[in-house]
Parts: structure tokens; C-alpha cells; sequence
């Protein structure tokens, strides 16, 4: 393939370490060599979207079986199936009548149809996948014992510190009562566990953050210099 | 301003508490380039998760027909692609029949790549797999959750043709496959959305597929609290990936990986030490 | 017709390993047993389970089952049709639907025990072995999805609490609400910008539409532009998803409409960069190190990208307000923004905002939809406790009825 | 009618796409596959006025009178977005367009690919400085998080463990941080996402009913 060749590839190369260093100098300051790079960055990646919507989602899911649904009417045998492909093309139809002014509040119905779907889905996706199934985790026996019925304090302490966690954290989410009194307190002790969350969450990823860069810096010792093997 | 008594000239503390983040960024660039040029190995620790996502893998029988769903991009790939290899290198001992798919639309490609890298592996050498039989790419599916969902009732459909655009009923290993119940095992390689989340919530939940997951160290801490029932397992970020290649037999370059990222790692724990010593000196300095 | 176990070789007409299997001494396997078909339930038709007790030498025994063949055939009163294979499961699976079926035909299943055996020849030989065949079984659809009743009910709660709520407030009921910090910074932040003749960026999050909180982050732009329409501060919504930038000017306009500035809209304030997660990244970046506003706002659903442009933000000394319900990006916002808006707070925000009292009423819904999940919790912890006294708790699977937890499974 | 109409639409598919969730029969199990379909198809067409925007935006910013240094910018942004649209439109065999090989896949790994994992990768020089900014311990708050974060951190390094390595099996720092994980980092995730499913479903409904309706705009 032609884009195997040596030339083709040494030069993939060099253009993919340069695009790398220049995104990188924006750590530095701001600067020409970053804005080219950003401006590249912004047109190549919003085409690339473009191109895939038109290939993999605008031609399979509208275009090809509207064009098969409509062949059947003159080659037959007719199927009407097809039909129904005709409320999400006037949908997207609408879309596009934002580019006319005084039309362009037709848009609404599309938008209208998106918000509808987004919110029933959600609402129930939602509820059973977060509250349902914390609630299923959370209802778990807080004391705790081994096969021989011995009992496990530690292991009790954990559950009953989760439990306790999970119940003080809901009450700092309470906003139709002022955290005053034993509520506030409680409250209050919902925040530490927030931030204990943030806390643990945040240096776990530190390193998963450093890897990003591992990669990186594989590319241009080894794939760009062969510095490194 | 000048004549204000409580500015003092600013001390040493005071110019660390208001370092140049340039500074910070110069010493993680060298302590992640600096290990890249030597061999050092380290001991890891296995983590519960990482050993549960071990013996699920090891549970499912030989032979056993096995999910592969890479929803990932280059971007995360430093972190999972040495999963993914290791994963694959377990599927190759354990013969499992493999149908790699991705929601993501680079994830088929990274698939190919670790497959590649899975196969290189000497251990392997005699190991002879045929395309469409032994195991099937069928590429990248649009619709996030909503694929998940219609693979639960009819993965045929969802996937017409495979990667290379050959029709599914022409690949003898699709033949028995109707829907996402068919499947034994599955393994998750996940970067964000659509990924594991999905797969549990329309996997595992509505489907009851044995799933176990490898994720962005970032996404591990949400993925968490769904190991036990709807994850066996559960790999979180380079250490993930490295514990694994250490558990199940196959070193990799995560473990490689795993050094620079430690140094670098140490130095944003001594900086951390080093703000809050230059706090406290220089709040004790201006309560006195 | 059927002989009840039947020696099949796996190339049929392939007679000349059958003196070989003779020579191989491993019988064939015994075949499954009990074996049922019966209509899958809870789906919309179209499918039929198959269960089967495992042959006692799946596991067992000999040890010698490899897998199942699930054959099938269409019943008629002169006798059942050819069977065909349908689908396969590996041993010690006991359960195998059948999603091809069409809806209203008599069918019947058998099963059939496989065994791989070795032959002189080298390649081993398979063996099988059918079991009996079941009965007639229709496929239909369901009406109700019973394993998700518990859901249903769920629902019904949480709304009704929900719908309550707003029902009391637009009858004229004063409600309490809590202080929101990261709102209550909203006029502040926005008064800054004027003050400072600065811009504010509003980024309704990096999702599209289909994501409740980019909805979310949407509604609280409706707000937040009408505040900046009266401070005559200059609001610049850049955004990543087409869909967004069409709803947000939709927004953005009436809220300036209805901040008596209509004039003051414009369509360029609110304009799309790419939809690519980093590419997009990369733009606001530049635009904040070029623009320097002097207020960001965060609202919406984020992935990686919520540091990158949060530090840049912070790197230029901007007030940052956050608010996202994606829990593994809210440390990054909390420790690089000045405000967070902490998961269910991004969609009480709107609410909080705009102070009418239907939307606060929802809120109040909201809360009593949490006590009742407390409550619950509650409850099935002390009743599980108490049921599992001296109980095994190693393995909560093991407590079989009091695990009340597996009561909000949903299927 | 510019806003009944739209209303009346949100709210029937709303209550669609929650009763299905619960009806397996035909149409209704099938039908948020189908209206999800339709959204990929819509937000297909809206692209068009995203890129149209887009295009605008940076040529206008080109062309204008104004003599800004950064006005040529705008350009790199047109050039870099034809570029890509052509080859991927016109000259990589149709919806094969991403096979390896093809000149779209080209773009692809030595263009798109550095760019973002570079982008991407910032982020291991921000969450160094914004650690060291934000771990201090200014209050009690903080200090929870920055002892959570420390100590994780620390038990995320094998150093934390060689650190530790005296102390008997089980008070090692890879475990302390194992713990806080599982615990209490666990019940301020539960708390947080339970709260999220209520702030969902009120966010939903008041969409649903046509309380908030901002999105459509004015009469």
C-alpha cells in the first residue's frame, strides 16, 4: 500500500512529532507555533466528525435503507417499511431550516423531539441504574460474621462507615431544609466524606495523568529519534 | 502598598508558595523521560480487583466464547493498550472463540493492534488462529448504549458486516451467535462514553453478561463500586495494567511504563509536602 | 421417529470414522434430561428459553460433554419437521434462548450432548447424543415487564413526590430553599466582567443533546445570559455540538428578549468550534489565553477535557463557577474552580435561579423522593441485619431470602 | 403555536421513552432504538450548520479589514477543514473511508491523532500544578481532601508500599489505600450518584411537562 512506503511513512512521522511538539509549547505561553497548531487541530478534527456523521451515521441509518425502501416500490416486491425514515428526514429537514431566518423557528420541533427523548430515556436510565442499584448495594447487613458464625468486627465497621457515609452525604444534597442544628452537623459530616471522595478520586488519577504522557514521550524517543527501543 | 508593615520582603516560603507552574512542568517532564532510557523492574503489589478479574478470566472454560469490546481511542491507548495485549495473550492460552467489536470507531483499530502485539508474543508461536473461525472483528457500531441493547436481542443485525465489510453469514464462528446470551465471557477495555458504564447498565444489568472491565485510571474510582455482581473484575489505569501483565503470566510494557510514571508521581507527592510546609511558614510568620 | 440417542458423526456421510469411533473405547456421553421450552418471558416476542438438567457427564460422570446443540422444529398434526440446530451452549450452561422464532408457531427443541472423542486419525471426533423432545412452545410478547415492577414502583414514587411538590407550590405555598454558594456567585461573576470590560464563556458542557446535564447546563445559560443581558457584560458561548449551539441561541436570545435588550443579541455570541473532545479542548484554550475573560462557566457534562480547561482558566486568574454531575470529573473542577456544583446541584440550579415556584416546588419533590430512599435503606438494612444474624455474610448470595438488597434488582 | 407544538412533542416522546422501558411488546421495545436512530440522524444534519458556522466564523475573521496579527488563523481552519472533508468525502472509497490504508486514515494517525493524544497528555502537567495549588490544608475540608488524595496517591506508587514495607501485611500503604477507596470513598459516590438520579429525574420531568422550555425560545 502506498502508504506503507518508507517515504510516506518517515514523513507521517515527522509531521505527527512536529503537530506533538507544537501543541506541547502551549505550556510555555501562547504562541504562533501553537495557534497554527490549534487552528489545524480545530478544522481537521471538525471535519473528521463531519465525514464520519455523513458516512456512518447520515448514508446506513437514513440514506441507504430510504434509497432500498424506495427501489422495492418500482422493483418490487413493495415494502412500505420505509416510510417511517421519513419523520427523522423532515426532522433534520427542520434542522436545517435554521439557515432561513424567518423559518428558522421550525427548528423548535426537532429540538423539541431531542429534549422529549433525552429526558424520558435519562429519567429512567437514571433511576435504576444509580438509584436503584445503590440502593440494592447499599442495603447490605452491617454486622457482619465468617462461615463459623463468629462475629467480624472490622468488617462491620467498614459497612456501617459506608452506610453512615452514604446517609450523611445524601443530607448535604437536602435543599428545602437549612443545615442548621443535627442536620447541618450531619450535613456538615456528608461534606467530609464528599471531599474524601474528591480527595481519593483526584490522586487516583494523578497517575493514569502521567501515563498520557508516557505515550507520548514513547513517540517521539523511540518511534520519531529511536532514541530508546 | 510599600509602606504597609505587615509586607515583608518576600522570603523563600513565599516564593514557594507562588512558584511558576512552568517550574512544577519542568521537573514531571524529566523524571517521566529520564527512566525511559533505562531497564529497571519493580515488584507490584496485585491489587483484589485485578485478582478477580484474573480468576473470572480463568474461570470461563477453555475454548469458551468471549466478547471483546475496545471502546477506546489513541489518546487513552498508553494506559489500555497493555491491557488489551494481555487480555488478548489470556484469550490466545485459554483458546477462546473472540468477536471483537467497539462503540468507539477507533476502538477496532486499537483492537487490531493489540491482537497483533498478543500474537508476536513467542509463547504463541505455534498457535495458528483463522480469521472468521477462531475469532471475528466486526468493527464499530454507532448508537453508544443502544448497540448494547440491540446485540441483547439480535447481534446479527446490529452488526451486519464485519470490520472488513464481509456480510456476517459468511463467517463460520458468527453462526451460532444470535444475541449477547450466546457469549461466556466478556471483556470491557473502556476510556469514557460509551464504555463500561453502558456495558453494566445494558450488559450485565438487562442481559446478565459476565463482564469484567479495564479503565482509564480516572473513570476506576466510578467503575468501583460495581465490582462484585455486575463486574468480576475490574483494571484501573497503568498500575491496572501492570498488576494484571504481572497476574496473569505476561509482562508487558506496562510494567515498563509503571517506572516513570512512579518517579513522576513522587515528585507531585514532594511538591504537594513541599506547598504545605511553605503554607504553614508562611501563615505562622503572618499570625505572629 | 427419534431415536433417543443417536450416534452422529460431525461430518455426516463420512463413514469411515465410524469403524474408529468403534476402535475408540469412550462411550458418547449421556444425554441431557428433563429438557423444556417454554416462551421467554418478559420480552417483546420472538423468543423461547430452552432449559435443560445438565447430562450427568457434563462436569460429572465421565466428564466428556464439551457443549449442547439446541435443534428445533416446527410441530403440525402429522408430526414435527426437521430439526435444525439453532444455537449452541458450552457445558455447565443449562439455559439457552432462542431469539429467532417467529411469534404463534408450534415448536419443539431438542437437545443434544456433545463429546469430542479421540480418534486413531489424530483429529478427535465428535460425538453426540440427543435427549427426549420437549413439548409444544409458542413465542409471544409481553405486556408488562414483571422482573421491573420494582422500577416501576420506583418511578411512581420518585414522581409522584416530584409532581406533588410542584402541584403544592403553584397553589401559593412558600418553600425554603437552601443557599446554592456557586449560584449565589452568579451576579457577583457576572458584575466582575462588566466592571473589568472583560468577557464571560459559557460552556454548556462538551456532550450533545442526548445527555441530560448538557439540558441542564442549557437551562442554567437561559439564566445566566439574562443576568449578563442587565449588566450589559459580554457573553461568549463557544460550543461542541451543533445541536447545542442551535438551542443555546434559542436561549440565549429569549433571555436577552426578556431582559428588555434585545437588541444586544446577537447570533455570533454563541458559536460552534468541533465536536471533537480535544480539538475542542485546543480551541477554548486559545480563545481564553487570547480573550483573557475574566469569568468561566462550566455547566454541563465533561470527560477529561474539565482540567485542561480549567487550569487554562485558572492560569489567566478568571472566576470559575463549575457544575457537573459526572462524578469522576468533579475533583478536577473542585480543586481548580472556585465554585462546584456538586452532581444534583447542576439540576437544581436552573431551578434556584429562576425562583418560581413550581420549578423550587420540584425541588422540594426532590427531597422528599430522598428521605423515602433513606428510609429505605434504612429499613432493608435493619431487617437484613437482623435476618442474618450469625449468618455467613462472606458471600451476601449465600443469605438467599434475606438479602433484601436484591429486591431493587432490575432487570 | 410556535411553542405549544414543540411542547406537546417533548412530552409525548418523554412519555414514550419512559413507558417502553416497561412494556416489552412490540413497538414499544424496540422504540428507543429507533428514536435514537432518528437523533444520530438529526444531529447528522445539524452538523452541516455547525461546520457552515464554523467555516464563517474563521473566513470572516480572515477577511475582515481589521489588521489583527492573528487573522490568518482563520484560514488554517478552512484549509485544514477541506482538506479533510475532501479526502475523506471524494478520495478514501466511500464509507471505507477509515480502513487502514486509506489516505482519510492517513489524516487520521499523523494529523488528528498527535494532535489530540498531545492535547490529551497536558493534562499529566495539570494535575501536577493543580494538585500542588489545591492540596493545602486551608481548613478541615481541605484537609480531608488532601490527606485522602495524599495517601492514595502514595499507595498508588509502588514507593508507598517500599515505604511501608516494615509494617505487617494489611497496614501497607498500597492497602490503607485500597480501603479508602472501598469505603469511604464508595459512600460519597453512592451519596453523590443517588442524588444525581433524583436531580435527573426532577430536571426530566419539569423538561417533560413544559416548565422549562428556555430551549424553545420566545413566540
Amino acid at each position: 500500500m502506498w502508504m506503507d512506503h518508507p517515504g510516506w511513512v518517515l514523513f507521517g512521522t515527522w509531521v505527527a512529532a512536529l503537530f506533538t511538539l507544537g501543541i506541547a509549547t502551549f505550556l510555555y505561553k501562547d504562541n504562533p507555533v501553537y495557534k497554527f497548531c490549534e487552528a489545524v487541530f480545530v478544522g481537521i478534527s471538525a471535519g473528521y466528525w463531519f465525514v464520519s456523521y455523513f458516512w456512518q451515521t447520515l448514508l446506513p441509518k437514513l440514506g441507504y435503507p430510504f434509497y432500498a425502501g424506495v427501489k422495492t416500490v418500482f422493483v418490487g416486491p413493495a415494502e412500505w417499511g420505509w416510510l417511517v425514515l421519513l419523520i427523522p428526514g423532515t426532522l433534520g429537514m427542520m434542522m436545517l431550516l435554521r439557515l432561513v431566518p424567518k423559518a428558522g423557528w421550525i427548528a423548535r420541533w426537532p429540538l423539541a423531539f431531542i429534549v422529549g427523548y433525552t429526558a424520558g430515556l435519562r429519567l429512567i436510565t437514571f433511576l435504576q441504574s444509580n438509584a436503584m442499584t445503590q440502593l440494592q448495594n447499599s442495603v447490605q447487613p452491617v454486622v457482619r460474621y465468617n462461615e463459623s458464625g463468629q462475629f467480624l468486627g472490622w468488617e462491620s465497621f467498614n459497612i456501617l462507615l459506608v452506610t453512615v457515609g452514604t446517609f450523611a452525604g445524601l443530607f448535604y444534597f437536602f435543599f428545602s431544609q437549612e443545615h442548621k442544628g443535627v442536620f447541618g452537623r450531619v450535613a456538615r459530616v456528608g461534606t467530609w466524606f464528599l471531599m474524601i471522595t474528591f480527595g481519593a478520586a483526584f490522586g487516583y488519577t494523578v497517575m493514569g495523568r502521567m501515563s498520557l504522557l508516557i505515550g507520548r514521550l514513547d513517540f517521539l524517543l523511540a518511534d520519531w529519534l529511536h532514541l530508546i527501543r | 502598598m510599600a509602606e504597609n508593615p505587615t509586607e515583608m520582603k518576600p522570603g523563600l516560603f513565599d516564593r514557594l508558595m507562588r512558584i511558576d507552574r512552568r517550574v512544577i512542568f519542568i521537573f514531571i517532564s524529566v523524571a517521566l523521560i529520564v527512566p525511559l532510557f533505562f531497564n529497571i523492574s519493580q515488584r507490584i503489589q496485585v491489587s483484589p480487583e485485578v485478582q478477580m478479574l484474573n480468576d473470572a478470566m480463568n474461570k470461563v472454560p477453555d475454548g469458551g466464547l468471549v466478547l471483546f469490546a475496545m471502546d477506546y481511542d489513541p489518546p487513552s491507548a498508553p494506559e489500555l493498550q497493555p491491557m488489551a495485549v494481555a487480555a488478548f495473550k489470556v484469550a490466545l492460552a485459554k483458546k477462546f472463540k473472540m468477536v471483537i467489536i467497539g462503540l468507539w470507531p477507533q476502538g477496532p483499530m486499537q483492537a487490531n493492534m493489540a491482537f497483533e502485539t498478543a500474537t508476536h508474543d513467542p509463547r504463541f508461536k505455534d498457535v495458528k488462529l483463522t480469521y472468521g473461525v477462531d475469532y471475528v472483528n466486526l468493527g464499530f457500531q454507532s448508537g453508544n448504549e443502544a448497540v448494547i441493547q440491540k446485540m441483547g436481542s439480535d447481534i446479527p443485525t446490529t452488526f451486519p458486516r464485519d470490520y472488513a465489510g464481509t456480510p456476517v453469514d459468511q463467517l463460520p464462528l458468527m453462526k451460532g451467535i444470535k444475541n449477547l446470551g450466546n457469549f461466556d465471557f466478556m471483556v470491557n477495555i473502556s476510556a469514557g462514553y460509551p464504555g463500561t458504564r453502558e456495558w453494566v447498565q445494558f450488559g450485565a444489568d438487562r442481559f446478565g453478561l459476565k463482564m469484567v472491565s479495564g479503565s482509564t485510571a480516572v473513570q476506576t474510582t466510578e467503575m468501583s463500586p460495581y465490582v462484585g455482581k455486575q463486574l468480576l473484575g475490574l483494571m484501573g489505569g497503568m498500575r491496572g495494567a501492570a498488576e494484571f501483565e504481572q497476574v496473569s503470566g505476561y509482562p508487558g510494557r506496562a510494567i515498563k511504563f509503571m517506572v516513570g510514571q512512579s518517579v513522576a508521581h513522587v515528585i507531585v507527592i514532594v511538591f504537594i509536602v513541599i506547598g504545605n510546609i511553605a503554607y504553614f511558614a508562611t501563615r505562622k510568620r503572618k499570625g505572629a | 421417529m427419534l431415536a433417543s440417542a443417536a450416534i452422529a458423526q460431525t461430518a455426516p456421510g463420512d463413514s469411515s470414522a465410524i469403524p474408529a469411533l468403534t476402535i475408540a473405547q469412550p462411550p458418547p456421553p449421556n444425554p441431557a434430561t428433563n429438557v423444556k421450552a417454554e416462551d421467554a418471558p418478559n420480552d417483546g416476542g420472538g423468543s423461547i428459553r430452552v432449559t435443560w438438567a445438565a447430562s450427568p457427564d457434563d462436569g460429572a460422570g465421565r466428564k466428556n460433554v464439551a457443549s449442547y446443540n439446541i435443534l428445533r422444529a416446527v410441530s403440525s398434526p402429522t408430526g414435527a419437521g426437521a430439526f435444525d440446530t439453532v444455537g449452541s451452549a458450552t457445558a455447565g450452561n443449562t439455559e439457552f434462548t432462542d431469539g429467532h422464532t417467529e411469534d404463534g408457531i408450534p415448536y419443539i427443541y431438542i437437545v443434544e450432548a456433545l463429546s469430542s472423542v479421540p480418534s486413531p486419525g489424530g483429529t478427535p471426533v465428535m460425538v453426540s447424543v440427543r435427549s427426549e423432545p420437549t413439548g409444544v412452545a409458542y413465542s409471544n410478547g409481553q405486556w408488562f415487564h414483571m422482573r421491573r415492577l420494582n422500577a416501576l414502583i420506583m418511578v411512581i414514587i420518585v414522581c409522584g413526590a416530584i409532581l406533588y411538590f410542584i402541584q403544592q407550590a403553584s397553589s401559593g405555598k412558600e418553600l425554603f430553599i437552601r443557599k446554592i454558594a456557586g449560584l449565589d456567585a452568579v451576579d457577583e461573576a457576572v458584575g466582575r466582567a462588566t466592571e473589568m470590560g472583560r468577557k464571560i464563556f459559557y460552556i454548556p458542557g462538551t456532550q450533545d443533546m442526548d445527555e441530560v446535564q448538557t439540558l441542564a447546563g442549557i437551562t442554567i445559560l437561559g439564566r445566566v445570559a439574562k443576568v449578563a443581558a442587565e449588566y450589559e457584560a459580554s457573553l461568549e458561548v463557544p460550543v461542541s455540538r451543533s445541536l447545542v449551539m442551535v438551542t443555546c441561541r434559542e436561549v440565549v436570545k429569549e433571555a436577552y428578549l426578556n431582559a428588555g435588550r434585545p437588541e444586544a443579541y446577537n447570533d455570533s455570541m454563541v458559536y460552534y468550534l468541533t465536536d471533537d473532545q480535544f480539538g475542542y479542548a485546543a480551541g477554548i484554550d486559545g480563545l481564553v489565553m487570547r480573550d483573557k475573560p475574566s469569568t468561566l462557566f462550566f455547566m454541563g457534562a465533561f470527560y477529561a477535557e474539565s482540567l485542561i480547561l480549567a487550569e487554562t482558566g485558572n492560569s489567566i486568574g478568571a472566576i470559575q463557577i463549575a457544575g457537573t454531575a459526572m462524578p469522576a470529573q468533579l475533583p478536577f473542577f473542585v480543586a481548580a474552580c472556585d465554585y462546584t456544583l456538586i452532581g444534583e446541584e447542576l439540576f437544581a440550579a436552573s431551578a434556584y435561579l429562576s425562583k418560581e415556584p413550581k420549578l423550587l416546588g420540584s425541588l422540594k419533590g426532590q427531597d422528599l423522593g430522598k428521605a423515602i430512599i433513606l428510609l429505605a435503606i434504612l429499613v432493608g438494612i435493619v431487617m437484613t441485619s437482623f435476618g442474618a444474624i450469625s449468618m455467613d455474610t462472606s458471600d451476601l448470595d449465600k443469605l438467599g431470602n434475606y438479602n433484601i438488597g436484591q429486591w431493587f434488582e432490575v432487570q | 403555536m410556535r411553542r405549544e407544538i414543540p411542547t406537546a412533542i417533548a412530552f409525548f416522546v418523554g412519555i414514550i421513552c419512559i413507558i417502553q422501558f416497561f412494556i416489552p411488546h412490540r413497538p414499544f421495545g424496540t422504540l428507543v432504538d429507533v428514536f435514537s436512530d432518528w437523533f444520530g440522524i438529526v444531529a447528522a444534519f445539524a452538523i452541516w450548520l455547525g461546520a457552515l458556522n464554523l467555516l464563517k466564523v474563521s473566513l470572516e475573521r480572515s477577511l475582515s479589514k481589521k489588521k489583527t496579527h492573528d487573522r490568518w488563523y482563520g484560514l488554517v481552519v478552512a484549509a485544514s477543514f477541506f482538506l479533510i472533508f475532501i479526502i475523506g468525502m471524494f478520495m478514501s472509497g466511500g464509507d471505507q473511508f477509515q480502513v487502514p490504508g486509506s489516505r482519510f486514515d492517513y489524516l487520521y494517525v499523523n494529523i488528528y491523532t498527535p494532535l489530540s493524544s498531545t492535547m490529551f497528555a497536558l493534562l499529566a502537567f495539570f494535575v501536577a500544578s493543580a494538585s500542588y495549588r489545591a492540596f493545602r490544608a486551608r481548613s478541615w475540608e481541605a484537609t480531608l481532601l488532601l490527606i485522602a488524595a495524599f495517601f492514595v496517591m502514595l499507595g498508588r506508587a509502588p514507593v508507598g508500599d517500599q515505604l511501608t514495607g516494615f509494617m505487617p501485611e494489611g497496614y501497607r500503604l498500597s492497602e490503607v489505600a485500597n480501603w479508602i477507596m472501598t469505603y469511604p470513598q464508595v459512600a460519597g459516590q453512592r451519596a453523590i450518584m443517588i442524588g444525581i438520579a433524583l436531580g435527573v429525574a426532577s430536571a426530566s420531568l419539569r423538561l417533560i411537562l413544559g416548565l422549562e422550555r428556555s430551549y424553545l425560545g420566545g413566540e
